[in-house]
């Protein structure tokens, strides 16, 4: 606990942040390219190679927007809800490793030796880590409910009314849906689940253990039924297509951002980004074996680099980087998917929006656990 | 009396006394404010007040009964506020009118 | 870990103001919002307390379910800011705000008397599952009877607050 | 140092960085006169007629009581869902899986009295 301990904590958390927001102008290069791509034009491409300067573009043009405040509005909640709508996202994406534990030797650095230390690629680790994320992602919904009655509009006020209602209902499936595979991993910290995804495919069959040696251990295949309503119930969640209706274009001039602008507009997107990336690492988290390959552990990735003639601290800090990547490259898939799906699908009606919830995933999650329930004690027990 | 050096280690009296807070500020703010929904979050922050206590035993005592209370507490207060808000609602649509000053004239 | 100042005092500063804030806000709207600040704060100081899946699950019901509602209906039927909240009567709030203040005078005489000091016996490792697990196994062998009492109550509050809107006259009234 | 103590530096960063990001706009973007016309909320370009906002559906009020009461009966599966390991392997698998049946049934009977009394339609 001494200082350069406390001084890593703090570093790792404003990397963590900076990354999260980072993110945001390449998903959002992403989203135009790729749409661009999908609707056979060419998107971006003036500004800089590929169009990548185009975003700094942006990013300075959002700066220099006039501040407006709509007249009439309660100004004070008018300027908190961007910010609201920040941190949910950030504090869930802290909660989740993002790669493999790394420890260093003791080694010298500004006149004395630090002792070793073991440090998680991960803001906090809290035993219940799904709980926790669940609990703080449940608060986006107050930064819609305060953007739209702050800005003292009455179709702000019914598109915050109405993505805050969706929201909550698919916060519904979002908890059910992942009962069952929490209850065969048994825990809720994110950690132990993957130490357990790793290693081929282990199962009680009516008593006894059988081992399927070409498929990884992962979560998908126990629960397949349970990671597509997962992630139907997230891209809900983050109100991405086709589930945007409260902002959408066509019906509510723009939903509960309507009067917003410059900035306070780009900390909005940040935020639904931000959801994406959470919902995104969740997926390969639960579901794909967090950040490792399917039959690859970190150790022998470590003793490959230590082959390769690496000190110990290099070591494990290439682990570390190797096991990140592979949970990038997991995460940026499932992000495709979301673009992907957003420029392919239409928008379903509100009220067909609604039923998906209450009356088709709300139920199918039900039985999902049920089922599992059954499975597990009938080959378990027996 | 507590000399200071116990008021920095924080021990059960704090928590007591926090959860005491809140009870007594939430049963002020359900004697003193008029309005119906206001008074309704006064209940919510009295059974907060509890539940901090709750835990505060249940942690200095390191029994989880304490904890298992605090979930079921949970349970009931937030089936309470759903129905009192359910009756407000009906109230509210009919009469027009939230403050609680009007509801002595209420007849049958 | 829960006794360590640096934690607990902030926190409870916050808690405090906030509540005092549902207490004084003018607009119900900002007391709903300050509510909400109170139960953050407390889920954090309950994962503070070694209850880590209680600091969960209060961030989760009471920070994301219950006060949502409060927040909704009061947006949903546009509650004007009334220019007096509290009640009137100078004397009936002074007897009110001094019965409250014999009552907690009372509690504190009384906690400050008591010998019952005890210490935790070790502070809950924040990483791991066990008093999740201690609380999980402890709620199903001893308490399932309640449980399943709880389920029934939901149940009926259910049903009770379709009901009650459909009555006549009500919000989702059939005629 | 507790994981708390990071969370609450994190959420105090994030929101300082909010409020920054707010107030820079505010510096740097230029100050033209907010002319009454301009300050009016923004429909499309008609003229708003007011702030009637009595048309607002109510129905939202009653989503949001169903959903506090499922989304408890949701948070008790979650420490069953822990706690079914142990039992199963103490041989006791059949008493939990059973105490959560009677529990599920009545969750679903709630649900479906729900979905039978339409009380789950948006116009």
């Amino acid at each position: 606990m001494d200082a350069m301990y406390i001084g890593i904590e703090i570093i790792k958390m404003v990397v963590i942040f900076l990354l999260m927001v980072q993110l945001v102008p390449i998903l959002v290069w992403i989203e135009r390219r790729g749409s661009a791509f999908i609707q056979n034009r060419f998107g971006p491409n003036r500004v800089g190679p590929l169009g990548l300067v185009q975003l700094l573009a942006d990013a300075v043009k959002f700066a220099f927007k006039e501040e407006f405040i709509p007249g009439g509005s309660y100004k004070f909640l008018f300027l908190l809800a961007p910010v609201v709508a920040l941190i949910p996202g950030v504090l869930a994406f802290a909660a989740i490793p993002l790669g493999a534990p790394f420890s260093l030797e003791p080694f010298e650095m500004f006149g004395n030796t630090w002792g070793p230390y073991d440090l998680k690629l991960q803001g906090y680790d809290y035993g219940i880590g799904i709980v926790f994320v669940l609990g703080v992602s449940s608060l986006a919904a107050y930064s819609l409910l305060m953007a739209g009655w702050g800005s003292a509009n009455k179709y702000s006020l019914f598109g915050a009314l109405r993505a805050s209602a969706q929201m909550i209902s698919y916060e519904l499936g979002l908890g059910l849906s992942l009962v069952g595979i929490l209850l065969l991993y048994g825990t809720f910290s994110f950690n132990e689940m993957i130490a357990i995804q790793d290693g081929p495919l282990t199962f009680m069959f009516m008593g006894k253990e059988t081992i399927i040696p070409f498929l990884p251990n992962w979560g998908i295949f126990y629960q397949p039924l349970g990671a597509i309503l997962f992630f139907v119930s997230v891209f809900a969640e983050s109100n991405r297509l086709p589930f945007d209706l409260p902002e959408a274009e066509a019906e509510l001039v723009a939903g509960y951002h309507t009067e917003y602008g410059g900035l306070k507009m780009n900390m909005f997107y940040i935020g639904e980004y931000g959801h994406m990336m959470v919902a995104s690492a969740l997926m390969a988290t639960f579901y794909f074996g967090g950040y490792n390959l399917p039959f690859v552990t970190p150790e022998a990735i470590n003793e490959m680099f230590t082959g390769m003639g690496f000190a110990f601290n290099g070591a494990s800090l290439m682990t570390t980087l190797v096991s990140h990547l592979i949970l990038m490259t997991k995460v940026f898939l499932f992000l495709w998917i979301f673009i992907w799906v957003r420029w392919t699908l239409p928008r379903f009606r509100y009220d067909q929006l609604m039923d998906l919830g209450w009356k088709t995933i709300l139920p199918w999650a039900l039985a999902n656990t049920v089922i599992t329930a059954f499975v597990v004690v009938l080959m378990r027990g027996a | 009396m507590i000399e200071l050096s116990s008021l920095l280690e924080v021990s059960l009296g704090h928590y007591i006394f926090l959860g005491l807070f809140l009870f007594a500020v939430g049963l002020l703010t359900i004697m003193l404010r008029k309005n119906m929904i206001v008074m309704l979050m006064g209940v919510e922050l009295l059974l907060n007040g509890v539940n901090t206590i709750f835990l505060a035993f249940s942690h200095f005592s390191s029994h989880t009964e304490g904890q298992i209370l605090v979930f079921f507490i949970l349970t009931v207060a937030a089936a309470e506020a759903g129905v009192g808000l359910a009756l407000a609602v009906s109230i509210y649509k009919e009469f027009k009118e939230v403050n609680i000053s009007f509801f002595e004239s209420l007849k049958g | 870990m829960a006794n360590n100042p640096i934690v607990f005092f902030p926190l409870a500063f916050v808690i405090a103001v906030a509540a005092l804030g549902v207490l004084l806000a003018s607009n119900p709207i900002f007391s709903a919002l300050f509510l909400v600040l109170s139960m953050v704060c407390l889920g954090f100081m309950f994962l503070a307390m070694g209850a880590f899946f209680l600091g969960g699950v209060q961030l989760a019901v009471y920070a994301g379910a219950v006060t949502v509602l409060f927040v909704m209906v009061l947006m949903l039927f546009d509650l004007k800011d009334n220019a007096n909240p509290i009640a009137k009567g100078l004397l009936s709030r002074f007897l009110k705000v001094s019965s409250i203040g014999v009552f907690v005078g009372l509690i504190t005489g009384a906690v400050s008397l008591t010998k019952y000091y005890p210490v935790p016996v070790k502070a809950a490792d924040p990483s791991s599952m066990e008093s999740t697990r201690v609380l999980a196994v402890g709620l199903f062998r001893d308490y399932v009877f309640a449980f399943e009492i709880l389920g029934v109550l939901l149940l009926v509050i259910a049903i009770g607050v379709v009901s009650v809107s459909r009555i006549k006259g009500g919000t989702h009234d059939r005629a | 140092m507790s994981p708390l103590v990071a969370t609450v530096f994190l959420a105090l960063f994030v929101t300082g960085f909010g409020f920054l990001l707010v107030f820079v706009a505010s510096i740097l973007g230029p100050k033209t006169n907010q002319s009454k016309v301009k300050k009016m909320a923004y429909e499309c370009g008609l003229t708003s007629d007011g702030a009637d906002r009595s048309k607002i559906p109510v129905k939202f009020y009653l989503t949001a009581i169903l959903f506090i009461l499922f989304d408890i009966e949701i948070i008790f599966l979650y420490p069953w869902a822990v706690a079914y390991q142990d039992y199963v392997s103490e041989g006791a698998g059949w008493f939990i899986f059973s105490s959560m049946f009677v529990f599920v049934l009545i969750f679903i009977f709630g649900l479906f009295w729900e979905i039978k009394s339409n009380a789950l339609e948006w116009e």
